[in-house]
């Protein structure tokens, strides 16, 4: 139960609420550029959503194996428990997406032609899409040091096992897509709109990502207070109250 | 053929060995440092939030600091004077907060029966709003409080009772959250005492 | 069969459409006239879907009313006839008022013209007896409405031996005589339901028997309830059931009546056929009668010529081919405040610049509105309301479809079932923003590239 | 092709024009009406909102549609486009901005509100017709995020009462307490809040006016109410409450959104099915805003949420053809 | 094609403004929206990205010849990964607080696509002098782009540049959001916008502005 | 322990290096796709305009098709002869040298000389009010809507009082305005010198009609063609230029034929580059340019 709920808050939180493109302006390239089209965003969402399951596994056990301080496999090969080789976190990473990415596009070159052509020229963009490093970069954080690492109560702390990670980087591709595919509808629209020139293309495609991302500020504390309601028992409240209360918010519409 | 695929890739290889070899070195020439960094951002805090500090802002008592840590790996620091006597603990408390992780650094007396200071180590609040937890005026609020009772944060102003913290105003829920925070700290602090062994 | 009976609870109406100002009071009232024969019609080689006719005659050939000019082998064509006597001259371009230029041969008047009560006597009127129908063998019928040059009279012009001849494939059922006449101010059906009956009975019965269609319908409009009691006393003890349909605009569009009339859906890019109905306007029947009966070509047809902007609104029977000059004319001309002239009705009809240009056998009416009927407002900003979407009895989304025309973005059209569309005007007339969606979806289905 | 035996009328007579068909028009509609229609629903918010707020709500009311009408008209004269405040927009945008502020919002707060509403919300995209996004949510959500002091819940409440409500704490603050105004303030308005908010009947006389009209298509309002009742009915069968429904409906923004604010045709989607799903979507969000957030409402929010979603809906609320769909041709 | 390439100035200068990496090319945008909320985090950042830049264009130009099709992407960034793990352990010893406010988008410098696309365009082709020049002017543009969005956002988010109150709170009231993702966006929406509208009468091919 | 951790670190990244480096290698070559290397030779040498002159949608579509379908190297109008030179290198196949061409407007009349106007209100295009008869008189002539306008990426045509007018110094003949003229009166015509002579009417009807729609319309009276043979009537009355005939050296003829035009139809246009008449000299002409004078309408289903 407590794994689930976890689960299912990192996954609210990584698809909607701190999503990868509006809260962490990573993958903004592929955000740009491919979302002309519903269907290609839709197909671009789904590639960067089955790279980053993939990277985020490799990562995983990587960081969990290899790389992060104390980590079984260096232990035993340096005989010391606290041999640290997190300096080689970044660089690893990169090697086992680069790979991974050319990996699937030999792949589907050779044997999904139609597919390979449709994404055309953004698969190799794929390899630099900072969404991808950033899924690993937020596991490496909860593996390797853990979130809060030290700290006392509930707030954090807890080191992600795979699910965890998984979950992570999967719903992180959901949120990208989700995004990029809002983007593309919008960007559809746009083609008939009379915008000034200088804004067209990347111009209005930002302002409409910061109104997106205005949106999207509205989740704020869903993932907090949907924990809460989860397990309301855990951490002692300040004063009884429920979520929806005096606060910096906003009272209307 | 196996050969051949790895002939091809002996750039790789190579730069792989250097790069590899020369990180370690970075590593090995900078780790202490920045280990240093993150406990010194702890360690100078000390002195403040075990009120340590007189009105011009000299450090009253020399003090050394023990890492003790429960299996788990949840970090206390306990600060002992010259004499072997200990002058407090210094915990972290970690929570959501408004928009993002709030990080809080929590003083307590040595029987960790009262709050001795709050330290905000990183917070992304609202801007003239939220982040005024930062302000020293809120954070004073918590010395004294009993961390037996946990503090209660209360939009009523002036606070009326003895374990109330005065809310900033337009700030609720980042207030309330770094109430929740300390509470949840200090009580899970108290609850695994005994947990705690020395560090070497 | 008792018919009486039938028919009075109101059948109900295909979904959505508009409600246009009705204006029919103008001519309604008028009987049908014959025109005096012009001094010179212009005969257009392409009067009906499908191929255009090759001109018959030569430069100076003498023809007589009724003689061919124009003919086609191919199946979907109809042959024209000369509309008076005369002598033919050279034959040469007009652009009719859809836009399209159209070989025509001119033929100048010359000696003795049948005109007045008897041209309307030989047209329409006399005994049409149905006795005998059965006994008519049904390729007949078929050969002698090619021969006849007979297109559907309603607007679209399809020659109608086409609808007529039988397929093993798809046997017809029902035959479906379309007397709605939706379009607002046009009372040319109208007449001739009310004025002769007959004709209009005999025609039916004769495609039923062509067809082989064993329910004959006659479908009219509730706003005409005299032409409904006549056609119902005519019918008395016969074979054919008149319907009443509700007045909602485009009633007449035959997926319209046929759904609101039988419950059924023509397919999208099918024809009638498919579902096992044909259906034919009351005028095409009237000609029809005439054509197998009389052994008559269609030479003439009744238009209205209606609207504020006309000094005398008349229902008129006419030769084909006349000017539409001659046709104002004899209503005594526009009026001062005259400020467009349409051939065919005000929602589908197109405005008329030159009036030299000749009646063809689609033209059922021409309307002269004044600034007042015509829309003032200019254009806006489409606002996204949705009201052409609400109103479209196609059911289809007007906006995105001209919109993407306006682009040229085909894959958006397409994607909005543009081809659909059969450009009723309801999105437009409904239209708040004053968007000409129809023009532009028109101009999307002739630009989209064809693969 | 002339004829010389032509009687003279035909030609020496009026001057006629060409116009594709159709050649009449429903003339009782135009954009014009329907804003107007528009300005006629909000009066009625509006009065509300004058007599619960008196000045204060003149000045916010002037200060938008000022500020809004201005910038309008600066942007287009950039443009070198043709403007004219009859056409509305400036207005309702401004109107519905100003129902949408607190009463104590400042005039900067106002005017940034205004300019990035007409700005960033509409002119960028080209203007009337063709913004994504609703304009005013997107003027108040960026002064809501930007200026939260101005906007949030403290600038609602003043100790200062020379306008009585303006002591209590605005209603989805205080949710489930005890200060919770009762059904009847909050229904006929007699509560703090946002300007235009406070009163349930009048934004429904005036919503209901716009649904009659057809200005307003009635499937979004049905679609906000129907699923926020819904949600909220399971959350009261949960905890044991029974009128939080009404609670919800009547307080904070819901009738006011469902009415004024979703109902823009701009950013709602084409099809009637479509709006319903828009609606839907709308009060769900609403409601999981109010429950989990830490925002107490989330009209506003949902509403922003929502218009982002209006392209896909159209693309997925294609309706099928009477005949079903074009076949595809063999050539 | 290597030959004829544009001199070693003019590569420099093309860096700044005909060739901006932010503006013109729009690469690089995850740290430009991300980093931009004040100027010390923009510059040091922007220095960040100079110092991978240039060492990753020495290193790949000097090793150009000896690249493999098929492995080329996996040693450009394997050397600008070595060379961001550099940079973000040094930061972490000697300005410690930064590289914290910083977080993760230090080691996403190494997915920055300004980076490799640099590599791939510039510095696998040309000689040493040529990639060196081209990177400085790439990374001078990239701190531009960066300072301006920053100066922007700092000075209406907080009423500072480089942390110096410029604007005092008592009459300014800070634009909560320029610090915020949506101001981010915003921001550079216009300001790229603003830029686009500057050199549109002189360049007809500015029209299509869109990404490539 | 330092030492230990460099050999680690190296060590690791060894392995690694090699992992990835062996499993890439091989699946290089287990994952081959003979992808011909032109293709992205040929998109460089293109000018990346993405005009569509050439028919296909983009330039990289067109650089796969010349590639991969034998499409002529030719077709980019923007990047030239030195365009499909290099691209002929890459391919390896000689460049068939071809005329440049531009594109002509069949119609002189501005609306000062159209007779028959009438007030149009729509919708703004040619494509639309060509489907509304009776804008003018003349139902061949330009409109003046500027469709071709609007449809040129280069500013290099204008529509002048009403007419449409190629400024032949930006011209560079991708054709865009000819696919978008809803009457079909623009056409490319070769240019051999640099004047070229095409028919500035487009109107077939008899003389007596044109005159009727137009103060300058072609009345069809064949003083063209008793002058010079380069000018013939088939089934129409409007000449047809045989550009098979045309010589540039020969225009004497044309001259008198140009003269004696009553109504001036007869018009010379045009000017491409040096570069362009010098790449073709004594060259074959590529023959007649027949136009299709029909409006689009023509080709649609009959409405009433």
């Amino acid at each position: 139960m407590e794994l689930v709920s976890q689960l299912v808050l990192i996954a609210v939180s990584a698809a909607i609420i701190n999503n990868f493109v509006l809260h962490y302006f990573v993958g903004i390239c592929p955000f740009l550029g491919v979302s002309r089209r519903v269907d290609m965003a839709f197909g671009m969402g789904c590639a960067v959503t089955f790279v980053i399951s993939v990277a985020a596994l490799l990562s995983w056990l990587c960081t969990e194996y290899i790389l992060r301080p104390g980590a079984p496999l260096t232990s035993w090969l340096t005989g010391n428990p606290e041999a640290d080789l997190s300096i080689l976190n970044y660089i690893v990473y990169i090697f086992v997406i680069a790979s991974s990415v050319q990996l699937v596009e030999m792949y589907l070159r050779k044997f999904f032609p139609p597919l390979y052509k449709s994404f055309g020229v953004f698969l190799p963009l794929i390899t630099t899409n900072c969404a991808i490093l950033f899924a690993c970069l937020e596991i490496m954080k909860h593996v390797s040091i853990g979130a809060g690492a030290g700290a006392w109560g509930g707030g954090g702390g807890e080191k992600w096992g795979l699910a965890a990670a998984m979950v992570l980087a999967i719903a992180g591709g959901v949120g990208f897509t989700i995004a990029i595919v809002i983007m593309a509808g919008i960007r559809e629209d746009l083609d008939h709109c009379d915008v000034p020139k200088p804004l067209q293309g990347a111009g209005i495609t930002l302002l409409v990502a910061g109104i997106l991302a205005l949106a999207f500020m509205g989740f704020s504390g869903v993932d907090s207070n949907l924990k809460k309601a989860i397990s309301p028992q855990d951490p002692p409240a300040a004063t009884a109250t429920t979520p929806g209360d005096p606060t910096e918010g906003d009272p209307s519409p | 053929m196996k050969d051949s695929y790895l002939g091809q890739a002996w750039l790789v290889l190579s730069l792989a060995l250097v790069f590899g070899a020369a990180l370690a070195g970075v590593q090995a020439g900078l780790s202490g440092r920045i280990a240093d960094n993150k406990l010194n951002e702890t360690y100078d805090q000390i002195p403040y939030l075990l009120d340590l500090i007189d009105d011009d802002g000299n450090v009253t008592v020399e003090i050394t600091v023990k890492i003790w840590r429960t299996p788990d790996d949840k970090l206390a620091y306990q600060a002992v004077d010259p004499n072997g006597q200990a002058v407090g603990w210094v915990i972290k408390g970690v929570g959501p907060g408004f928009q993002d992780r709030i990080e809080l650094l929590i003083g307590l007396d040595p029987e960790a029966e009262t709050i001795t200071g709050l330290f905000v180590l990183d917070q992304k609040e609202t801007p003239a709003l939220g982040n005024r937890i930062l302000e020293d005026w809120f954070r004073e609020q918590f010395v004294g409080k009993d961390a037996t009772k946990g503090v209660v944060v209360t939009r009523a102003s002036p606070v009326a009772a003895d374990n109330e913290v005065g809310a900033i105003s337009g700030a609720t829920i980042s207030s309330l959250a770094v109430g929740d925070i300390v509470n949840a700290a200090v009580k899970d602090f108290r609850a695994r005492k005994g947990d705690l062994e020395l560090k070497d | 069969m008792t018919v009486a009976a039938e028919g009075t609870a109101k059948l109900p109406a295909f979904q959505r459409g508009v409600h246009p100002p009705q204006g029919k009071v103008f001519s309604a009232d008028m009987p049908i006239k014959s025109l005096p024969a012009p001094p010179q019609v212009f005969m257009a080689m392409l009067q009906h879907t499908g191929a255009p006719c090759e001109p018959t005659v030569k430069s100076k050939d003498e023809v007589a009313l009724g003689d061919v000019v124009g003919d086609c082998d191919a199946f979907v064509s109809a042959p024209v006839h000369a509309s008076i006597s005369g002598t033919a001259a050279m034959a040469s371009v007009a652009t009719l008022p859809n836009g399209r230029h159209v070989r025509t041969v001119p033929i100048k008047a010359n000696g003795e013209q049948r005109t007045g009560e008897a041209m309307i006597d030989d047209v329409l009127g006399g005994e049409w007896s149905t006795r005998g129908i059965d006994a008519i063998d049904p390729d007949q019928i078929v050969t002698a409405t090619r021969d006849a040059g007979l297109v559907g009279l309603g607007g679209a012009a399809f020659p109608t031996h086409v609808k007529l001849t039988r397929n093993e494939k798809t046997p017809i059922d029902t035959l479906l005589v379309n007397g709605c006449e939706c379009e607002p101010y046009l009372t040319a059906d109208y007449r001739l339901m009310l004025e002769y009956p007959a004709p209009v009975l005999a025609g039916a019965l004769l495609a039923a028997k062509a067809v082989g269609a064993r329910d004959v319908l006659i479908a009219v409009e509730d706003n005409k309830p005299m032409a409904i009691d006549t056609l119902r006393r005519a019918v008395r003890g016969g074979e054919v059931r008149i319907v009443e349909m509700k007045t909602k605009y485009p009633m007449g569009g035959e997926k319209q009546t046929i759904l609101s009339a039988l419950g059924r859906r023509v397919p999208t890019g099918g024809l009638p056929l498919d579902i096992g109905v044909v259906v034919v306007n009351v005028g095409t029947a009237a000609a029809l009668a005439r054509a197998v009966l009389r052994g008559k070509p269609l030479t003439h047809r009744v238009v209205t010529v209606t609207g504020p902007g006309i000094h005398q609104p008349k229902n008129l029977l006419v030769p084909i081919g006349t000017p539409y000059r001659a046709l104002i004319d004899f209503c005594d001309g526009l009026t001062e405040s005259a400020g467009r002239i349409i051939a065919g009705g005000p929602m589908m009809g197109f405005t008329l610049a030159n009036l030299d240009v000749p009646v063809t056998k689609g033209t059922s009416g021409v309307v002269v509105l004044t600034g007042r009927e015509v829309r003032q407002a200019g254009e806006t900003q489409c606002v996204r309301c949705g009201r052409c979407a609400d109103v479209c009895p196609l059911n289809l989304v007007a906006t995105k479809i001209a919109l993407a025309a306006r682009s040229k973005d085909w894959l958006l059209a397409k994607r909005y079932h543009m081809a659909a569309c059969m450009e009723c005007g309801c999105c437009a007339y409904a239209c708040p923003a004053k968007i000409p969606l129809v023009q532009l979806i028109r101009m999307g289905k002739v630009q989209m590239p064809r693969e | 092709m002339t004829d010389k035996t032509d009687k003279p009328t035909a030609p020496a007579g009026p001057v006629t024009h060409v116009a594709p068909s159709p050649h009449v028009g429903d003339r009782s509609m135009t954009t014009r009406r329907m804003m107007t229609d528009v300005l006629i629903a909000l009066a009625l918010p509006t009065i509300a909102a004058a007599i619960v707020f008196r000045q204060h709500l003149l000045w916010q009311l002037l200060g938008c549609v000022g500020a809004a009408a201005v910038t309008e008209a600066l942007f287009a004269a950039a443009r070198r486009k043709p403007w004219s405040i009859t056409d509305g927009s400036a207005v309702v945008t401004g109107v519905i901005l100003a129902l949408s502020l607190p009463w104590s919002c400042p005039w900067y707060v106002t005017g940034i509100a205004a300019v990035v509403a007409v700005v960033l919300g509409k002119m960028i995209f080209g203007g009337l017709g063709q913004n994504i996004f609703n304009p005013a949510m997107v003027g108040r959500a960026f002064v809501m995020i930007g200026f939260v002091g101005a906007m949030g819940a403290k600038a609602y409440v003043t100790s200062d009462p020379a306008i009585d409500v303006l002591t209590q704490a605005t209603p989805m603050t205080v949710w489930g307490s005890e200060e919770f105004p009762r059904l009847g303030a909050l229904f006929w308005g007699n509560t703090n809040g946002s300007l235009g908010e406070t009163s349930a009947i009048a934004c429904l006389i005036g919503g209901l006016f716009l649904c009659i009209r057809r200005t307003a298509a009635w499937q979004i309002p049905a679609g906000v109410l129907l699923s926020a009742s819904v949600i909220a009915s399971v959350v009261d069968l949960s905890s044991g409450e029974t009128m939080d429904v009404l609670k919800h409906l009547f307080g904070g923004a819901l009738l006011f959104g469902a009415f004024f604010i979703a109902t823009d045709p701009v950013t709602s989607p084409l099809t009637p099915k479509g709006k319903f799903i828009f609606g839907l979507g709308i009060g769900s969000l609403v409601m999981l805003l109010r429950l989990l957030s830490n925002y107490p409402e989330g009209v506003m929010f949902a509403v922003l949420l929502m218009n982002g979603l209006v392209p896909l809906i159209n693309r997925w609320t294609i309706p099928t053809p009477v005949g079903g769909p074009v076949p595809v041709r063999k050539t | 094609m290597a030959n004829d390439g544009p001199a070693p100035l003019e590569r420099f200068l093309n860096g700044i403004l005909p060739e901006n990496p932010v503006y013109r090319q729009l690469l690089g945008m995850c740290p430009t929206l991300a980093v931009t909320g004040n100027m010390k985090a923009a510059m040091t950042m922007s220095a960040a990205v100079m110092f991978v830049m240039i060492c990753a264009n020495l290193i790949t130009s000097s090793i150009r010849h000896l690249l493999k099709p098929h492995l080329r992407i996996l040693v450009f960034v394997l050397t600008i990964a070595t060379f961001v793990t550099i940079a973000d352990r040094v930061l972490a010893a000697y300005l410690y607080q930064m590289s914290k406010e910083l977080g993760p988008y230090i080691p996403l410098i190494i997915v920055n696509c300004i980076i490799i696309c640099r590599c791939e365009v510039c510095a696998s082709r040309q000689g040493l002098g040529a990639a060196a020049f081209d990177a400085v002017g790439q990374s001078i543009g990239f701190a531009l782009a960066l300072a301006s969005i920053a100066t922007v956002r700092e000075i209406l988010g907080a009423g500072t540049w480089f942390g110096i109150t410029l604007l005092s709170e008592s009459w300014w009231p800070v634009w909560g959001i320029m610090v915020l993702p949506p101001g981010a966006f915003i921001t550079l929406g216009f300001l790229l916008g603003g830029v686009n509208w500057l050199s549109m009468p002189r360049g007809k091919k500015s029209a299509g502005c869109g990404v490539r | 322990m330092t030492l230990v951790l460099i050999m680690l670190a190296a060590g690791t990244m060894l392995a690694l290096g090699a992992l990835m480096g062996y499993v890439l290698g091989w699946a290089n070559k287990a994952f081959h796709v003979v992808v011909d290397p032109r293709i992205e030779q040929v998109n460089e040498a293109l000018p990346g305009a993405n005009c569509g002159g050439c028919g296909f949608v983009g330039c990289g579509e067109y650089a796969e098709a010349v590639v991969e379908s034998d499409t002529a190297v030719d077709l980019c109008t923007v990047g030239g002869e030195s365009c499909a030179a290099a691209l002929a290198e890459i391919l390896g196949v000689t460049v068939e040298q071809s005329w440049p061409f531009r594109p002509a407007v069949h119609c002189g009349a501005t609306y000062a000389e159209r007779l028959k106007r009438s007030d149009y209100r729509g919708e703004q295009q040619c494509a639309t009010a060509n489907i509304v008869s009776g804008v003018q008189g003349c139902t061949y002539g330009c409109l003046g809507f500027g469709d071709c306008d609007r449809s040129c990426t280069f500013d290099a045509i204008h529509t002048i009082d009403g007419l449409a007018t190629v400024d032949y110094d930006k011209c560079v003949g991708c054709g865009a305005c000819s696919k978008v003229c809803p009457r079909n009166i623009i056409s490319m015509v070769p240019f051999k010198i640099e004047q070229m002579v095409v028919v500035a009417c487009a109107n077939e009807d008899f003389g007596k009609d044109v005159k009727g729609v137009c103060k300058v319309g072609c009345l069809g009276c064949k003083a063209c063609a008793r002058a010079s043979d380069l000018f013939t009537f088939t089934d129409t009355n409007i000449p047809v230029i045989d550009y098979d005939k045309y010589d540039p050296d020969q225009m004497d003829e044309v001259e008198v034929a140009l003269a004696k035009c009553p109504m001036k139809r007869l018009a010379k246009v045009g000017k491409p580059s040096d570069k362009d008449i010098e790449g073709v000299a004594g060259e074959d002409a590529p023959g007649v340019v027949q136009v299709d004078f029909k409006t689009t309408v023509d080709d649609t289903e009959w409405h009433g």
